[in-house]
């Protein structure tokens, strides 16, 4: 049920993310994420920035250790790896508005690649601090996609939120389908911007996970499980749960604040 | 079509299928999920005194379709915190089962007294995980000690008390009959099997605990065992626990003697709708087998007939 | 290629797979044919002091490839006729181990100077038949009793003394820890766990004999938590058995521990050609995993490193 | 891995053997047999007397009081049917020669049909006790067999045994391959003739079966496991074993006389 197997290569994205590539044979659709197991350290969800064909990749942040430890790996160090789980974004082409905050790229590149691949028009919102945090710019760039910038500091582009340069997309040029993926404060402003200009939104979260299998309840979020019934939701079901940009649980499964 | 409702000691349910412990159980939208999906009832995640996180991942390994061994670590919010969970499951109507694990008799004490104002219907006591240290197999292998803590939980809390046995014992019966002269209105068997895994590629256990409590089809045969051994020695209902995936492994577990059935690590394999499934298919199963109620079926492999010599 | 010669403490071992006692283990042909087909040695049937047909008929469910369970009652044709069977396999060369049963230490110790006089290699004492009354578990599952019955074994026989282990306890250490008393020179863990099948159509136990043990894959996670536990607190070398189907499930005892083990349900799976085909896959993925010597893999999932903080 | 069926049909084929006809979907084989689990009491192998299609079937002689039990099921009784186990007469049509005695025509029967089938000639020399015993004397006719029939006492054909008809039309006639099922004493006769005129011979041989999967040894014959090796064996490799027509085991694993 797990893999073993070696990075094949690790890229510095950007000075806090790390992409790391991998031969895994099964399966994947953007949107979906696996188990990746540093032995010795923690086993984490982390989305696949690489979906199609044997070797697929994931790009970690740096948040604590694990995540640090992830991001030290060198190509041949084994790694354990399960899934691919979770559901898909569907890949209906048409004008695709697309935003990220942070690594939430990580998971709107594939994405956003497939559905370019079935004719869609794709522009892309990308937030980040500051310029050289901006992931995937020049991926997105490559596949076709308009890519408008903003960075908290000004260095690139929109100096401040990205979702201020999503909103303003949404109010002047039609779309017919918001993917985003970041924190859930960001996704939230982007939902309601989504409605305001009657435009679907889909969002994908994060919980804490473990098993992966819809069975422990560590991600549970309202009626749903994220690793089975997410990562990606439409906006309609999120809204009406408190949890959405508000409490989450953490490992013990207590509510714990935004 | 046959009448599924189970009478299980002071316990009236609506099916025999009950959500197992630790399995959609650490909040309130996803008991009252179980609910919703057919369960008879739901049993909370097995919760203690404060919050604890659980060990590291991984914490689950997946044998194909027949086996799981997890060490979660009893992860679980604390007595503190988690009565607005079931706050939400009782809400929504379902019938709760609030599960508790302690060190030593008092703490399962205090912690029955708290459980039980929550309204639920009846406790649980884990007596038997077997991969956190100092807790379960420890205090539940020894029968002195089983007696001791339903007697003090039954006192504090004056629900029915559901002691839930380990399969990690030479003698399952002692254990059972130290619940009942304890006071406990049934018991529930079994929970995990002490197991491991080592990835030899890695050269180290799979799951970060190292040990961990084998589920699944694997063990039905095990937990098969226990209930029928203590079916025949006590006198308190017995539920029945472990690899459970169809209504005809519901029905070994019956006719073995369980008066009802907890259901855990099918929801893995085949998601929430497995209660909807079950519960179609044993009505389903009794009337092909001519019982009319389930009642009919219990501890009925008991008293099979050996064949009239010729 | 690696070196698959093992040493379990006073045995010297061509390959570490050993034939499970109870398979292939009536007849000397077929000890002598598990032999050629490649094991490392062979463990007998276990002999009792006298005849025993064993259980009637069924004595065996299967569960798809994952699982099997048996009670077949001990059949063996006594201390008396045996020797006979060794006799035939030991002239075609193989390294026979005795297996043995009985009620008491006195028994044992018999049955133990008995069979040493067939120029088997070491003894194992069957201390953990779960299915057959009077015998096995009773036995078997009190520390006190596993010492007394090794030590008058070792005594009465001057041979190398294997204890087999129940995995039907709360403690397996405690029982291993009780054989190293007694001057036991391995222990081999795990017997087949407790189990029951029912029929549900029939209304009753698949088995003539109700109780089985279960063997084969599902059973493989609880011989390694045995082997691993006992790994940490004894000295004495620990034989694996219990679900290898592969090399990689024995090399998963091996790194748990085990400087030996034994497949039993494999044969029934495979045939007997499953012993050339894990001797040789074993050497093909020591030699992948850069291991020169099986014993280098013996015990390293117990210090395996934690990943250096960045 | 055990189907339970309904006896769907009870033939008393002579005074003292009973045919079972059950449903049962497994593909089989002449020569193969099931284990046969009368609830309530022993389960035993039989051979299949009734190979092709959903409706199998076995008959059973009676010997102890499983097969006596066996014998008084009535239809609509169910049944643990397991298997089927072991190999097949290789169906290589030519000139057959069939030597049955007693019930081993119950294993004979099907073989025949199914040889006959693709083309061969066969004859059937059949023993009993009397003449009601004659067991699938008219199946083995209306398949187009030549029956030689021979009883001990004489009541009809040939006054004497099996194994004289056999050897004499050995001796008289050409034939490419022999099969025989019945007691050992009367296979080992079989095999002499067989020997003596060239002809090889394929036997049908019965051992104490508990697993049927070839591990728990009840049924070791020499190096080989009538469960799994047999029960169909060429007469060459049996007659180096003392075993054959020799000493067996019993349910003890002990030797014990022919
Ligand atoms: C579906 C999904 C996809 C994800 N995809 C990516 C991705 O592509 N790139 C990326 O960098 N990160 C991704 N994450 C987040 C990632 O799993 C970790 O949460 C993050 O790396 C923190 O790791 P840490 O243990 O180093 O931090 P810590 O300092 O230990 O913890 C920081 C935060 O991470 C959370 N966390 C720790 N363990 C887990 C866990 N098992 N499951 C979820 N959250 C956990 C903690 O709750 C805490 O809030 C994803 C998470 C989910 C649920
Ligand atoms: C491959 C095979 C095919 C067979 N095919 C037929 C058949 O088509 N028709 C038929 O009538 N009989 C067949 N038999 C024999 C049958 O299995 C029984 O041996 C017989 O019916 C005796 O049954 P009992 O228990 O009533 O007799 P009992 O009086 O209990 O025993 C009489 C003899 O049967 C033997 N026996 C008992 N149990 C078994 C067992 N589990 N396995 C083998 N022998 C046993 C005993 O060793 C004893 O020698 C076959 C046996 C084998 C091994
Ligand atoms: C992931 C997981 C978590 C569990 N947590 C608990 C728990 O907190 N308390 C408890 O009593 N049992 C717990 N169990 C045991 C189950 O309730 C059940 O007894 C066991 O899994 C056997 O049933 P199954 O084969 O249907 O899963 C857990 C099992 C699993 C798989
Ligand atoms: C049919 C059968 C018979 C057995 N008989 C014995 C026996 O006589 N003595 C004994 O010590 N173990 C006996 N065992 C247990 C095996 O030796 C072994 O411990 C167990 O089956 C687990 O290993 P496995 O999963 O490789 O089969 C028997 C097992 C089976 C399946
Ligand atoms: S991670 Fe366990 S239910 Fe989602
Ligand atoms: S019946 Fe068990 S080996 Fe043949």
């Amino acid at each position: 049920m797990r893999s073993v197997v070696p990075v094949t290569e690790r890229v510095e994205e950007t000075p806090t993310t790390v992409t790391l590539r991998f031969d895994y044979a099964a399966a994947a659709a953007p949107g979906q994420f696996v188990m990746i197991w540093v032995p010795g350290d923690d086993e984490l969800p982390m989305s696949l920035s690489y979906t199609e064909g044997r070797s697929k990749g994931v790009t970690v942040k740096e948040m604590g250790s694990t995540s640090r430890n992830m991001q030290s790996i060198r190509p041949g160090t084994l790694v354990g790896i399960r899934g691919p789980y979770g559901n898909t974004f569907s890949l209906d082409p048409g004008r695709m508005l697309i935003v990220g905050g942070g690594s939430g790229a990580a998971v709107l590149a594939p994405a956003a690649e497939a559905v370019i691949a079935r004719g869609a028009k794709v522009t892309v919102a990308l937030g980040a601090t500051r310029a050289p945090e901006l992931l995937f710019r020049d991926r997105f760039r490559r596949m076709g996609a308009r890519v408008e910038v903003s960075t908290d500091d000004g260095s690139e582009g929109y100096h401040g939120f990205v979702t201020h340069v999503a909103d303003r997309l949404l109010g002047s040029e039609p779309f017919d389908a918001v993917w985003t993926c970041g924190p859930e404060v960001m996704m939230r402003k982007v939902v309601d911007s989504g409605s305001r200009h009657g435009v679907p939104v889909h969002c994908s979260v994060e919980r804490h996970m473990k098993c992966a299998l819809g069975m422990c309840d560590a991600c549970a979020l309202g009626p749903y499980h994220v690793c089975v019934d997410g990562p990606v939701f439409p906006a309609e079901r999120l809204t009406p749960l408190g949890e959405f940009g508000g409490f989450h649980r953490d490992s013990s499964g207590r509510r714990v604040g935004p | 079509m046959a009448d599924l409702s189970a009478r299980c000691g002071p316990l009236a349910l609506r099916n025999p299928f009950l959500l197992a412990s630790g399995i959609w159980g650490e909040s309130g939208e996803s008991l009252a999920g179980a609910w919703a999906a057919g369960a008879g009832g739901v049993v909370t995640k097995s919760i203690g005194s404060a919050p604890r996180f659980g060990y590291a991942n991984p914490t689950i390994e997946t044998y194909e379709r027949w086996g799981m061994l997890n060490a979660m670590g009893l992860p679980n919010p604390g007595i503190d915190e988690y009565p607005k969970e079931i706050e939400i499951a009782r809400r929504a109507g379902a019938t709760v089962i609030g599960s508790i694990f302690g060190g030593d008799a008092d703490e399962f004490a205090r912690l029955g007294a708290r459980m039980a104002s929550t309204g639920v219907v009846a406790l649980e006591l884990n007596l038997s995980c077997p991969h956190a240290e100092g807790f379960g197999t420890e205090v539940g292998s020894d029968p002195k000690d089983v007696e001791a803590i339903v007697r003090r939980v039954v006192e504090s809390s004056r629900l029915p008390v559901i002691a839930k046995l380990t399969p990690n014992t030479s003698d399952p019966v002692a254990l059972a009959l130290a619940a009942e002269r304890g006071g406990a209105s049934a018991v529930s068997a079994i929970n995990t099997v002490r197991g491991l895994a080592i990835d030899v590629r890695l050269r180290r256990p799979v799951l970060a605990h190292g040990l961990g409590g084998l589920s699944g089809a694997a063990i039905k045969p095990v937990g098969l065992a226990c209930v029928w051994q203590i079916y025949e020695k006590v006198s308190i209902p017995v539920i029945g626990v472990g690899g459970i995936m169809t209504a005809d492994d519901a029905l070994e577990y019956v006719m073995a003697g369980a008066r009802a059935v907890e259901v855990g690590t099918a929801v893995a394999f085949e998601g929430i709708a497995v209660f909807g499934r079950l519960v179609r298919e044993l009505g389903e199963r009794l009337d092909a087998l001519g019982f009319s109620e389930l009642e009919d079926a219990v501890g009925v492999a008991h008293s099979a007939p050996s064949a009239s010599s010729g």
